[in-house]
């Protein structure tokens, strides 16, 4: 598909490849993982072929999520830099919540919520990578004694759950304020929409600081 | 195949399950909480006595098949006779694992022979040897039987073949072997006794 | 004592009640470490009945071999040379193995259903066919029991001769061990025999003995009684206060509703913030501005 | 045993000394818990090592290996001088009132009549002296000079605690400790028990050690009594039952001895041994020798056996002198053998001084070796490597290996230490071509018979008339061969009381050995085992276990020799009197006419109480012996010699006098024994729980128990020679070598023996090159090629090595 060129680019193809890969390895991920977590969940393993299949296959599909995570975190590490203007930004997110944005300080290509977002599943992440491979019986748990096995295993659980609440919360954000699905399903984004909610990025995409 | 009636209404009950809930995607659940069948409901026990130490423990051997015309029975479980006096029902060890020695590895099944100076055993039957052994005995007997000794009494002795008897043959073996072995004359004869 | 396919106190991964109305009798199987000679016949019979067999290894410079449990030896004894007084040598010789809690760690911890069962008899089993080989049961276990064959990838233990026991028969290590070392009856009559032979031991000079059902776990199936009760941890690192430890308890415990809820809390304020806020949607002021857009 | 299993439950005190029951005989061990469970028996262990057994002890103390007799001769001196013996008993019931003769001597660790030459004793003055009227003179007062309890404390006044502790590294309190423990059994209602196997046997000195066990059990009245006794835990299961029926090399079924050729004529060899009473009244069972070996006789040769030819008496081969395994592995070494067969036994493995063996056997001109398993010795011409390191080209030795069944499939039975003959049944076919033992003797026999009848040669007569009427006669059945041993009647036998009366018709299966008779109209194979099969059936096959009397016996359990009887000189539990010593553990009573109770009396039981029979009824004077006679090789008291390898190069009794003056050696292997310079370590060989001898190791069962070879040292030798636990170590002795593991352990510790440090190196026997387990050195590379002066049993258990880290 060709690019509209009234339109803005918000992610390269490369991007939105690697967001789906993340968000379909944490959904693979998610399903598998409640399935050893609740009883009630337990039979989502039959989505990955029983019991024993999701036990497999759950850890290979945490390292693809966490490669794919790295290759994000080293992009937008340094757009998520929290600046004054983003803490501002929060401390009215209260208003942004109610569905009034009018007062809410110029967001640049990520907003204030979206920089404690990726922050917060930084940390999330990398919780779950290291907690994950103490846990992995098959190649690492031996290495570890019961203790540092057991911390692992809250912590991963822990993790986990914020992590899947986060992107809950991630997800309802895009359902939310519609035509942000755009960006990462095409790329592109209508100037209308980045000026309504990322002003300071339309401005810095239209040229300078109008 | 046989099919008992509770069996048949199981088949059917996890068909219909079954079947219904494959529909779903979800395979059938088959974790029914039950223990591991006792594996020697109807196998054929032997009483036997430990052959390892002087204890002699009692035992009672599990073997496959009923002793039936067709089946070639084979020890798969030991454990110890609770009736016995000594071991009531106890075993040491070396007991308990009475079924690794049946079906060592080294059993030796065929008679075996080895020429002087070769380096491998062959098979052969038991017919050849029996000759062998009577032919190397009665050519050494002949050779180097004592009538009389120096003095000129009667003294029947063969004193240039050895027979080292078992320890842990049967009383029935050993008296045999006693008997005919004393009746070639030979004297160095001796067992595990003394060691 | 014995059992039938459905007396069931528990299942893993079971949030309803499993058929526990019928009540069978409690058992027990008691260690006696002071008759305890270390001859091992106790981990043969466990191979044996089980029809397991162990790799054949190697020496360590010690008599423990196999040197620790593994998916094939489901009991060793573990030895200890101590001298508590001066002089006075005491080898300390401890068959170790699944302790059958009440409140069992590898149950609680293991995340399939019917992976892991406690019969109404205080037997702990595992159903390997139900097992999916995470490990848990490991993580959740306060003694270190349960071990993953590398073969299947299932996790194996003691199973107190479950199918032994169901028959009305005794565990194939009670049965063998040939000094009275281990002996096998309900709970009760097991406590009462404990007590005897603790106060023979104190007779003995033993002032110290004592029996180890540790109430941690809600007491266990298989109890010890040790000559010196009071350091537990001489006996080859028996633990003094097992119990299935906070860590686990919380991660199996209240981590597990909480988060469910808070997930599903999650997705309600979601659903609930979209019908009573709407959308938030490019303003009309700025949809104006970019009309060429549309 | 004199008693038996169970019996042990019955004891208040159970030493373990020259043994390891707790890893031996885990089961046989089970009545030793039960003793301390329900009779608040004290255990105490002595061993150079602290066992299994020892874990598990109420007292257990260290002495260095090969000391026992010092060591016992000390607690005979602490029992004597604190007066702690059973004194009524003692005056009765032992030999302690007979005087000896006046020649007899004891002087700086020699006893009268030695032969430095012949390294042996001209017995006559280790005699009683005989009075006017043929019989030993006996002096109740116990005071004569020469009456054998005064010579008794004389000979062991000089082991005193402290001597026992420099000899024993034993500490002394420790020592004391264990006196006090045994001297409490002095009393009547109180017994004590002694569990001793090769710990005591291999030993130059084995017999002796037994002896000097025995003599304390005599002194504390605990011989005859439950719970009391000296008791053998054998080691193989029917060990037993092949000694019962004398295969070795000086013996017949029975306990009957063959002739030596100095004993051609029959009557002369009967006489010898058909001993008269020493003391009046007694009954000197051996009376009836000519009864069970005439009676031997007819069982194997027939109609060919008369009275005119002396029952076929020359047809027995004639001793010239003893052949036990020592002695024919010396003569196969010299060239002296040419055919060797090897029945279920490893000697290769069994035996000392492998290097010697290997060189022995590949002399030999053929082999046979009858097995179950593929033995090293069937396999000595293979190389392994280290393990056995040999060139087959050059071993022109014919090997013929036949494989035979094992316990599970076959019927039989077998002869426990408690002299139990117990039948077992065949549960599975063998593997293969595999034939029972008997099937093999018989088709071995069948081609030699077969070649003697075609070809003639010499002196075919008792091969051809060898007895052979089984069904099957290349398979006789272990039922047939069974009746044979119990006996028949070969005539109808005439009560010798009542003419008019038969006993026994002819063809019937004798009751017991009192029906045996020497005139040719009885026939039995063993006449220790008549009574197994009789016309009610296989007792051997009984299995009521009720025990009425609470005290273990169970008589309707199998059969026990001699005549089901369960405890061995049981008339002894009883005072002259006939009143039990112990009521609690009454074994036999009188009641009015006759001896009956718990066990089947050992007695002849219509002689009434306050007869003077004494209870040692095969004894030719009716009682126990303090003072040996002539019956043992090195003397009428046990003296503690050193063991041939020493780690103190001295006898502190008697440095003139190291070593057992009269035990079995050869030359060549006498100057090679290992000084403490060069191999300054005591070594002992022994066996583990978790295997048999060198059975198990072809068992993956047992191999995954003790996968591999060790040995095991003292954490203070393993610092002085930079070993940790897990090292591989090198152990030689001057024989060769062996490499293990070590075990560093504070099992084992080091002992003050007369003035300097003796460390002791552990080395469990079980490995070798053929099996499941990890292969390994064969254990007897190490150890010395001596005997025991009585049994010729080699001295596995103490000799010299070095170590270092391999």
């Amino acid at each position: 598909m060709k690019n509209d060129p009234q339109k803005l680019i918000r992610y390269t193809p490369f991007e939105r490849a690697n967001h789906w890969l993340a968000a379909i390895t944490f959904i693979l991920l998610a399903l598998s993982g409640l399935a050893f977590f609740h009883p009630a969940f337990y039979p989502l393993n039959q989505l990955f072929g029983g019991g024993v299949w999701t036990r497999i296959l759950h850890p290979f599909v945490g390292v693809l999520m966490a490669l794919s995570f790295g290759v994000m975190f080293s992009n937008y590490r340094k757009l998520n830099v929290m600046t004054p203007a983003d803490k501002e930004w929060l401390s009215h997110v209260r208003e942004m919540v109610d569905g009034d944005d009018r007062n809410m300080p110029e967001a640049g290509k990520f907003n204030g919520g979206q920089k404690l977002l990726f922050w917060l599943l930084v940390i999330c992440m990398a919780l779950l990578i290291l907690s994950g491979i103490v846990i992995w019986r098959a190649y690492f748990a031996f290495l570890f004694p019961a203790a540092v096995i057991r911390l692992a295993s809250v912590v991963h659980a822990v993790a986990a759950t914020i992590m899947i609440a986060l992107i809950i919360f991630h997800i309802y954000a895009g359902f939310w304020t519609k035509e942000s699905i755009d960006g990462m399903l095409y790329g592109q984004v209508r100037r209308a929409w980045a000026k309504q909610h990322h002003p300071a990025w339309f401005r810095q995409m239209m040229g300078g600081d109008k | 195949m046989q099919v008992t009636r509770r069996q048949f209404f199981k088949f059917c009950a996890t068909g219909l399950g079954g079947s219904s809930v494959a529909m779903l995607g979800f395979s059938p659940d088959n974790a029914l909480a039950e223990v591991r069948e006792f594996k020697l409901t109807r196998s054929t026990e032997t009483r036997n006595t430990c052959p390892y130490c002087s204890v002699s423990c009692g035992l009672i051997m599990h073997s496959l098949g009923d002793k039936a015309k067709n089946v070639e029975a084979s020890i798969f479980h030991i454990e110890g006779d609770p009736d016995h006096p000594v071991n009531r029902g106890t075993l040491c060890p070396k007991g308990a694992g009475l079924v690794d020695f049946i079906h060592s590895p080294n059993r030796l099944k065929y008679p075996e022979y080895r020429a002087p100076g070769s380096k491998e055993w062959q098979r052969i039957s038991w017919d050849d040897a029996f000759s062998r052994v009577a032919r190397l005995m009665k050519d050494d007997r002949d050779k180097n039987f004592i009538a009389k000794n120096a003095d000129g009494a009667t003294v029947n002795r063969w004193l240039s073949t050895g027979f080292l008897a078992a320890s842990a043959s049967s009383n029935e073996s050993g008296y045999i072997t006693h008997k005919a072995i004393r009746s070639t004359g030979v004297l160095a004869f001796d067992n595990q006794a003394r060691v | 004592m014995a059992l039938q396919s459905l007396d069931i106190t528990r299942r893993s991964a079971t949030t309803t009640p499993s058929p526990s109305q019928r009540k069978t009798q409690e058992v027990a199987k008691l260690i006696d470490i002071s008759k305890c000679i270390g001859c091992k016949a106790c981990q043969v019979a466990c191979m044996e009945w089980n029809d397991t067999r162990d790799a054949v290894g190697s020496n360590h410079g010690v008599y423990d071999n196999p040197m620790d449990l593994t998916e094939n030896s489901w009991t060793v004894m573990r030895y200890a040379e101590v001298e508590l007084e001066q002089g006075k040598l005491e080898w300390l010789i401890r068959k170790d193995g699944c302790m059958h809690c009440t409140e069992p760690g590898c149950l609680k911890a293991c995340p399939a259903p019917g992976a892991v069962v406690q019969y109404s008899n205080g037997i702990v089993d595992f159903h390997e066919e139900n097992c999916i080989g995470c490990g848990y049961c490991i993580t959740g276990c306060p003694f270190n029991i349960p071990r993953l064959s590398k073969k299947d990838s299932k996790v194996y233990k003691c199973t107190l001769c479950s199918d032994r026991v169901a028959v009305g028969q005794e565990p194939a290590c009670a049965k063998t061990c040939p000094t009275g070392a281990i002996v096998f009856g309900i709970k009760e009559a097991m406590l009462h025999h404990a007590e005897g032979r603790v106060a023979d031991l104190k007779n003995r000079g033993f002032a110290k003995a004592g029996i180890y059902d540790p109430q941690g776990v809600g007491g266990t199936h298989v109890i010890y009684v040790l000559p010196h009760a009071d350091r537990p941890e001489i006996y080859c690192g028996l633990p003094r206060n097992p119990s299935i430890g906070p860590m686990v308890e919380l991660w199996k415990g209240a981590a597990k509703p909480l988060a469910s809820f808070g997930l599903a809390m999650v997705v309600a304020a979601s659903f609930f913030h979209y019908v009573t806020k709407g959308p938030s949607e490019v303003s009309p002021e700025i949809e104006k501005e970019f009309e060429d857009e549309k | 045993m004199t008693n038996h299993w169970v019996d042990i439950k019955n004891a208040n005190v159970i030493i373990i000394m020259g043994g390891n029951a707790a890893e031996a005989h885990p089961c046989g061990f089970k009545w030793v818990t039960e003793a301390k469970a329900h009779n608040n028996a004290k255990l105490v262990v002595i061993d150079p090592r602290f066992t299994r057994s020892a874990a598990v002890a109420d007292l257990y103390t260290p002495l260095r290996t090969g000391t026992d007799i010092a060591f016992l001769g000390g607690v005979i001196n602490y029992l004597l001088s604190h007066d702690k013996i059973q004194h009524e008993y003692v005056k009765a019931y032992s030999n302690a009132p007979f005087i000896v003769a006046e020649g007899y001597r004891f002087d700086s660790g020699l006893f009268s009549g030695y032969d430095e030459a012949t390294r042996k004793y001209d017995k006559a003055t280790w005699a009683y002296e005989i009075g006017p009227d043929g019989y030993a003179t006996v002096d109740e007062t116990l005071q004569h000079p020469r009456c054998v309890l005064q010579l008794l404390k004389t000979h062991y006044s000089r082991y005193t605690p402290d001597v026992v502790s420099n000899i024993c590294g034993t500490p002394k309190d420790a020592f004391l400790k264990v006196c006090e423990i045994i001297a409490t059994t002095s009393v009547p209602d109180r017994t004590l028990t002694f569990m001793y196997a090769l710990g005591w046997t291999q030993h130059s000195v084995g017999s002796q050690m037994i002896r000097t066990a025995a003599m304390v059990q005599l002194l504390l009245g605990n011989v005859g009594m439950a719970g009391g006794g000296v008791n053998a835990l054998r080691g193989h299961s029917n060990i037993q039952g092949l000694t019962d029926l004398g295969l070795l090399s000086n013996l017949l079924p029975g306990y009957l001895t063959l002739p030596g050729e100095k004993e051609t004529d029959f009557q002369g060899y009967i006489g010898k041994r058909a001993l008269k009473p020493l003391r009046p009244g007694q009954m000197s069972y051996w009376q009836n020798y000519g009864k069970f070996h005439v009676s031997l006789l007819k069982s194997w040769f027939g109609n060919a056996a008369t009275k005119e030819n002396n029952w076929c008496f020359d047809w027995l081969p004639k001793l010239d002198k003893v052949y036990d395994v020592l002695q024919v592995f010396e003569l196969m070494h010299q060239g002296k053998l040419n055919g060797y067969f090897c029945q279920g036994f490893n000697p290769l493995a069994s035996i000392p001084h492998k290097a010697k063996l290997i060189g022995a056997m590949a002399k030999l001109k053929y082999m046979v070796v009858i097995d179950p398993l593929a033995t090293e010795t069937s396999c000595f011409w293979e190389n392994h490597g280290e393990y056995n390191d040999v060139d087959p080209s050059k071993i022109q030795t014919e090997v013929i290996r036949l494989p035979s069944t094992c316990f599970a499939e076959e019927n039989g039975s077998l002869t426990n230490s408690g002299r139990w003959l117990q039948w077992h049944y065949k549960g599975a076919e063998p593997p293969g071509e595999a034939k029972p033992d008997a099937d093999i003797v018989a088709g071995i026999f069948l081609k030699l018979r077969e070649l003697y009848q075609k070809e003639g040669g010499a002196f075919p007569d008792p091969i051809l008339n060898l007895t052979w009427d089984y069904k099957t006669p290349h398979a006789p059945a272990p039922e047939e061969l069974a009746m044979e041993y119990n006996g028949k009647a070969l005539a109808d036998l005439i009560d010798p009381k009542d003419p008019t009366k038969v006993v026994m018709k002819k063809g019937q299966q004798l009751d017991g050995f009192a029906q045996l008779r020497d005139d040719g109209s009885t026939a039995c194979g063993c006449w220790l085992y008549s009574g197994a099969w009789t016309e009610k059936g296989n007792m051997m096959a009984r299995r009521d276990n009720s025990d009425p009397s609470g005290l273990g016996n169970t008589l309707n359990w199998a059969f026990a020799w001699p005549a089901n009887r369960r405890v061995l000189y049981n008339r002894a539990s009883c005072d002259p009197s006939g009143k039990p010593w112990d009521p609690k553990r009454q074994l036999i009573g009188w009641d009015g006419s006759k001896w009956s109770g718990a066990d089947i009396p050992d007695f002849k039981p219509d002689v009434p109480p306050g007869d003077s029979m004494g209870p040692f009824i095969m004894q030719p004077e009716g009682v126990g012996r303090l003072f040996a006679l002539d019956k043992m090789a090195e003397g009428p008291f046990p003296e503690h010699y050193e063991p041939f390898e020493t780690p103190i190069d001295t006898n502190p009794l008697h440095p003139k006098v190291i070593s057992n003056p009269a035990a079995r050696v050869f030359k060549g292997d006498l100057e090679a024994f290992g000084k403490s310079k060069e191999y300054p370590y005591a070594a002992t060989t022994y066996r583990l729980t978790e295997h048999f001898h060198f059975w198990t190791k072809h068992t993956r069962l047992a191999s995954i128990l003790q996968p591999e070879q060790f040995v095991e040292v003292s954490e203070e030798l393993a610092k002085e020679k930079g070993i940790k636990d897990g090292d591989k170590v090198k152990v030689w002795s001057s024989r060769g070598f062996i490499k293990a593991v070590a075990v560093v352990t504070k099992r084992i510790r080091p002992l003050q023996v007369n003035g300097r440090t003796v460390h002791h190196v552990g080395i469990p026997i079980h490995w070798g090159f053929k099996g499941v387990a990890k292969s390994g050195y064969l254990a007897n590379i190490l150890t010395p090629f001596v005997g025991d002066a009585n049994t010729q049993t080699p001295e596995f258990k103490s000799f010299l090595v070095n170590i270092e880290k391999a």
